[in-house]
């Protein structure tokens, strides 16, 4: 047999839905038709896979914050996104322990509700459910999402923020109740929150091992929505929990928000950015233009 | 001394060239290369940023992400954390002296728990206080107590038999021989376990902080970090870096004082 | 520990704190654990956390995790040795450099070294290697330190009887000052493995797919914290006994 | 001011941590007149400080009595002054301050003990020095604030262990000189250990010989040199005299200490 | 096997790192006649040990020369031996090992070394401790291995610092003895550093005494006491008039000495 390409790759965040598709691909052998062996890296986040990629010490990332890679890009970094990786908000959700008051973020007037850290998607998102909400809570940088649960749970939050499959065992259970989702707040639909990135060396020197490889991470997401059973059950044994909390943590992305081209939202995305300070100043159309560096684009 | 002149010329030359002096210039020279290397491109400036730029991030860093209040932050937290390191460590190594049946008992776990990785305890106290002050300040304070405690009770030990045979030769009480000689006579040791109660606190405290996400000057490096901010990543650790220098310094020179040889 | 010196009655009494204190300690923690007080994922009972580290120490994962660890633990500290060794001597052998050099060596060994992590991933990427350089430039400082201190502080009449008998440069090294350094440098190193074993494992837990530290935050992240727990006290155990072997060398080839 | 001691068949063995028993005095027998000044000589190790430490009250001996005035002792006793062997002034206090100590724990008021103090540290002869901390002085200058220490205290006998031990010759000679000059003045009783027969012959009415381990007192000899006397002394024929006699005894009793010591 | 030695107006002033300026030696001469014991004798800090380090050639005199045989030399010279006044054994070795170090970094094969350093060790009396370590040994037994380790070098000319320094008095007398019956058996030149007036009459042919810093050499004093000698003669009257006599030269200068520490 011939020789397989070789690629590297670093994702954030293990085991959710979406970050799980490279590892649904290899498995369904999506990824060995286009001649591509994979080597996959989990990283704890934008930061670190952006550190991977632009060093080279991984040929693509998956599941970059927008705001990182936007400063990352104007401050020199020879980063590119190659696709949308997450639009909308979808999978963000917050809960509070079931015996609170808080039945809805309509009832926060005051409570302590927490986010990851300033800037990041969790941060946007909660500051635009509260200023829909229309009340005052007090936001809390409050870390990941084990941090907000034992913060949340040892009476330190009145709410936390989660993505699914976390914690939906314990709102099944009865001992949290979901208060507001993402999916609250249909104008953020339009806007991807994360994105897939490379590096300009390998999109230079390998552009269509690139190319195979995003080819095969779209023909994934079309499987895992055509097949959707046997990926909810890889996904379900990847994380070890229950069919039940599987599927409905499947339920919380339709198909649209897995979707790599187009990258949607980017001025205000690019807003955002300035206001949290990880831009200096907006981009320019030609720097837009060579930042988002689609390498494959079935339209 | 008999024959000493003062020879002004000489002393001016051994301050202006003096280790102090040295050690600047080596710095400001190794700043110059550095910046050279960036500016030719030979140095990947997304992997070093330039020392002008690093200045220049520190007033940044100052005036637009408080690093001024995150030092003070930092600084409470290590110094309330000493305290109490303190209030446990100065009666517990006391105890330990005083009562031998503990001190056989209990040195020896104290002085492997000293060697021990103690800061990776972090995540227990992240899930049983959370992430807050309480944590960082309960690792200072774990961290801190223990060197204070070792250091006081071995001062105690160490306090010269003669000097105790002096006290006992003037029929002291025990009282009297405890103010009087004891305390006096381990207060130089014991200022040793509490400089170093003192900065592994602030070690402990500042890795954490980083770790986490949370507090001072840890949370600004991951800050820049996680912004990709790096030049002011650099001059956040510059800034550190800094800091304990001036710790050093300044626990160093009180510890000469009470310590005269 | 050296009990030599001690009547039978004080020995005896000793012995059963030391027996004592332990068993008190996981009853208090087992009581704690019931009565409910805390948040019960957050103090597992003792079964839980026997039961749990049962089950890590029969996956072959943890041996994976825990070789990781080690081999970086190893290059990590072998690099710290050999730069620090040498290092110290050549600062050390000159005293205005040393003092040239020590303010900068001694403010850097108390920098938390984490900070240094991302300085690390920019320059040798997200593998076992940033981790192996964080180690070695933890455990690098104390053993430079030491090694210099011992290079300044050769006893001077020791240099003059080489002096004295003309030895060459290389007489001077092998014969007078490097036996002289052998404790400050076992000092050194020892201080040096406690800083190298808490900045790769404090790497890990940053960022890493592997090691103990990445096992032990993977499960608190993932809320297994009985786990959690057990990694701990592997991690724990592991510090201590290479910390009292370190401890049996120095004894062993520290004749100062 | 002063008083009688005596020493009744004192004896002390110590057991050490791995079981060794080491007799340090065989029974000893002694007394020192009133205004006497003793000299008690022996090789390195052969229980001259532990002599020191029981007649002191510091340990309390195995067997046989210490007698002040005629009345038996235990436990410190404020009649007896002590100078240690080794290194005893308070690093923390300055040499006034060490001086007045004794008067300080006695609650004498701060001007007066301050005063008393200063008489003292005159008589030692470190006028000028009084707000020196120990580490600014010479070993001979801390060994003299010692010895001013405890005479501040107004025992009644002066105990004193190789106060001049850690000096040198030359220095131990000046010193020397400077002691003769106190006891003149203060005419009291006063027990000097010492491994050195140049320093014994030099201060004292008699010198006691000691045998080593376990240590006995072997003879003493009366020094009848005249009063008051200087260090020049020791270029007459009679010092020359005492000197070789004290030697006599002592070098067998000094070979077989330094052979000990090799073998430990 | 043996040499002479000669200082000429050697002179040396430190500079100590505050700029201060010490003068630490007037210019100084002397000769050492071959086969002759030669002790000079001073009060501490006098410069004893500049003399002894400018001689070895461990540091440059600011002025004069050391003639070695007649000829000037500079820097470490072969012909030169030099035991120093701190302890300077390798701690890290066995006495036996001690001893053989200056043969073995010369090359010499380690059977013949081993040999060669056995004979030496005896010499100094400690056979049977060949396989100790230093800090097994007693001060006295460590100075003992130094000096065998220096003869085993064989130098033509026997430099010793204070050598029994830290030791006491009756040790002294004892080494004394030993040290007499070495250089009976060498017949060797040899120089010996001391502050101890006993030590110096007893051993030596001739003592040259030192002034106070900035030292110089006030005058020798020829010592006719027939040889061989042993500690005894520290009884006899020409003992005491020689060690009078120089008592009377030193006396104002270790005063000087005295005085000159606690100002420091
Ligand atoms: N507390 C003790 N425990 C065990 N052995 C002791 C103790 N104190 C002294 N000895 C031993 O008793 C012997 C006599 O000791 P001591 O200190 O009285 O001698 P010394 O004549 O004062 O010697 P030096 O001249 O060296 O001061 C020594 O062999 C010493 O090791
Ligand atoms: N390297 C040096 N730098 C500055 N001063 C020095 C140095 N070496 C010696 N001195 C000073 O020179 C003087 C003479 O010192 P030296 O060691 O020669 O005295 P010594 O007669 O050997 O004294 P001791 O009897 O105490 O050994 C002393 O005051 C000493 O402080
Ligand atoms: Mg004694
Ligand atoms: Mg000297």
């Amino acid at each position: 047999a011939q020789e397989m390409d070789k690629v590297s790759v670093a994702i954030g965040q293990r085991g959710l839905w979406d970050t799980l598709v490279v590892h649904q691909g290899i498995e369904e052998g999506i990824f060995a038709d286009e001649n591509l062996s994979v080597e996959m890296t989990w990283t704890k986040g934008g930061a670190e896979t952006l550190q991977a990629v632009t060093t080279r010490s991984v040929d693509m990332g998956f599941v970059n914050g927008m705001l990182g890679i936007l400063g990352a890009y104007q401050r020199g970094a020879p980063v590119r996104i190659i696709g949308a990786e997450m639009t909308g908000a979808n999978d963000l959700f917050w809960y509070a322990k079931s015996d609170s008051d808080l039945k809805s973020l309509a009832d926060a007037q005051g409570a302590t509700v927490g986010y990851s850290r300033p800037g990041a998607s969790s941060h946007l998102v909660l500051l635009n459910l509260l200023a829909k909400a229309g009340v005052d809570a007090e936001t809390v940088s409050a870390g990941g999402i084990s941090d907000n649960r034992t913060q949340v749970m040892s009476g330190q939050l009145d709410a936390g923020w989660s993505v699914p499959p976390f914690n939906l065992d314990l709102v099944a259970a009865g001992d949290l109740r979901i208060i507001a989702k993402g999916s609250d707040l249909p104008e953020l639909a339009e806007q991807t929150v994360r994105a897939n990135i490379s590096n300009t060396t390998f999109l230079t020197e390998r552009r269509d091992v690139a190319k195979r490889f995003m080819r095969a991470y779209m023909k994934t997401v079309d499987w895992m929505y055509d097949n959707k059973d046997k990926a909810v059950e890889r996904f379900a044994v990847f994380n070890n929990i229950d069919l039940e909390i599987a599927k409905e943590a499947a339920a919380f992305y339709p198909k649209e928000a897995l979707l790599s081209v187009p990258v949607k939202g980017l001025d205000k995305t690019i807003q955002e950015a300035i206001e949290h300070d990880a831009l200096r100043e907006p981009l320019s159309q030609e720097q837009i233009d060579e930042l988002l560096d689609y390498v494959y684009d079935p339209r | 001394m008999t024959h000493a002149e003062p020879h002004q010329k000489q002393r001016l030359a051994f301050v202006l060239w003096g280790p102090r002096t040295a050690g600047l210039l080596v710095l400001l020279f190794l700043g110059l290369i550095l910046e050279v290397l960036v500016a030719s491109g030979i140095a990947d400036p997304s992997i070093v940023a330039a020392p002008s730029e690093m200045l220049m991030s520190l007033e940044r860093l100052f005036t637009k992400d408080n690093l001024g209040a995150a030092f003070l932050i930092t600084l409470a937290q290590a110094l309330s954390a000493t305290l109490l390191a303190m209030l446990i460590g100065l009666p517990l190594g006391w105890t330990l002296f005083r009562y031998e049946v503990l001190g056989r008992a209990y040195r020896g776990w104290l002085a492997a728990m000293f060697a021990a990785p103690l800061v990776l305890l972090y995540p227990l106290f992240l899930v049983i206080i959370g992430r807050n002050y309480g944590t960082t300040i309960t690792m200072g304070v774990i961290t801190g107590s223990i060197p204070v405690a070792l250091y006081t009770c071995e001062a105690l030990h160490k306090v010269s038999p003669t000097l105790l045979k002096v006290g006992a030769a003037f029929n002291l009480t025990a009282k009297q021989t405890f103010t009087l000689i004891q305390v006096p006579a381990a207060v130089p040791d014991a200022f040793t376990g509490i400089r170093l109660g003192l900065i592994y606190a602030l070690v402990n405290i500042i890795g954490i902080e980083f770790l986490i996400d949370f507090g001072g000057l840890g949370r600004v490096v991951s800050t820049m970090f996680f912004r990709y901010d790096i030049p002011g990543m650099y001059a956040a650790i510059f800034f550190i870096i800094l800091i304990s220098l001036l710790f050093l310094t300044v626990l160093k020179k009180v510890e000469r004082w009470l310590r005269p040889v | 520990m050296a009990q030599t010196g001690m009547n039978p009655r004080l020995r005896r009494q000793v012995l059963t704190l030391q027996v004592l204190t332990p068993v008190v300690l996981v009853i208090l923690w087992e009581l704690i654990a019931r009565s409910g007080l805390l948040y019960e994922g957050v103090v597992p009972t003792i079964l839980e956390v026997a039961s749990a580290f049962w089950n890590e120490v029969s996956s072959p994962e943890l041996y994976h995790h825990f070789g990781v660890t080690l081999m970086e633990l190893f290059g990590g500290f072998t690099i710290a040795t050999l730069i620090g060794v040498v290092t110290g001597i050549a600062l050390g052998s000159r005293p205005f450099v040393s003092s040239v050099a020590d303010p900068f060596l001694s403010s850097l060994a108390t920098t938390p070294k984490i900070i240094f992590l991302p300085v690390v991933m920019l320059i040798f990427g997200i593998g076992p290697e940033s981790k192996v350089a964080l180690g070695a430039l933890g455990g690098f400082f104390p053993i430079a330190l030491s090694t210099m201190s011992g290079t300044l502080n050769v006893r001077p009449v020791l240099v003059d009887v080489g002096k004295a008998l003309n030895l060459t440069r290389w007489q001077m090294l092998v014969k007078i000052y490097l036996p002289s350094l052998v404790g400050p440098i076992i000092r050194g190193m020892r201080l040096g493995l406690g800083v190298t074993i808490i900045a790769i494992l404090l790497g890990e837990i940053k960022l890493s797919n592997a090691g103990l530290g990445f096992l032990a935050i993977e499960y608190y992240n993932t809320f297994h914290i009985a786990s959690m727990y057990s990694i701990l006290i592997i991690i724990f155990l592991t510090a201590l006994s290479i910390n009292a072997v370190m401890s049996y060398i120095s004894q062993r080839f520290d004749r100062a | 001011m002063t008083a009688t001691l005596e020493v009744r068949n004192v004896s002390k063995t110590f057991e050490s941590d791995n079981g060794d028993r080491i007799q340090a005095l065989a029974p000893a027998n002694l007394g020192v007149k009133q205004g006497e000044f003793l000299s008690i000589i022996g090789p390195s190790g052969c229980g001259k400080s532990t002599l020191f430490n029981i007649i002191g009250g510091m340990i309390p001996p195995d067997s046989g009595e210490v007698i002040v005035n005629g009345v038996s002792v235990s436990g410190p006793h404020k009649d007896i002054g002590m100078v240690f062997q080794e290194e005893s002034t308070f690093p923390w206090r300055t040499v006034l301050d060490n001086v007045a100590f004794s008067l300080e724990v006695a609650g004498m008021e701060k001007k007066e003990r301050l005063e008393k103090a200063r008489h003292f540290v005159e008589l030692v002869g470190l006028t000028g020095f009084e707000h020196h901390f120990p580490h600014q002085l010479s070993g001979g200058m801390r060994q003299r604030t010692a010895i001013a220490r405890t005479l501040a205290s107004e025992p009644r006998i002066l105990l004193m262990d190789e106060p001049f031990g850690a000096l040198d010759e030359q220095t131990r000679l000046l010193l020397g000189d400077k002691l003769l000059k106190i006891c003149d003045a203060l005419k009291q009783t006063t027990m000097l250990i010492t491994h050195n027969i140049t320093e014994a012959v030099q201060l004292s009415d008699r010198v006691a010989v000691m045998s080593y381990r376990p240590g006995t007192i072997m003879r003493t000899i009366d020094i009848e040199l005249p009063r008051p006397r200087d260090s020049e002394l020791i270029s007459t024929d009679k010092f020359a005299a005492y000197v070789g006699q004290i030697w006599e005894d002592l070098r067998t009793e000094a070979d077989r200490g330094m052979k000990a010591v090799g073998e430990a």
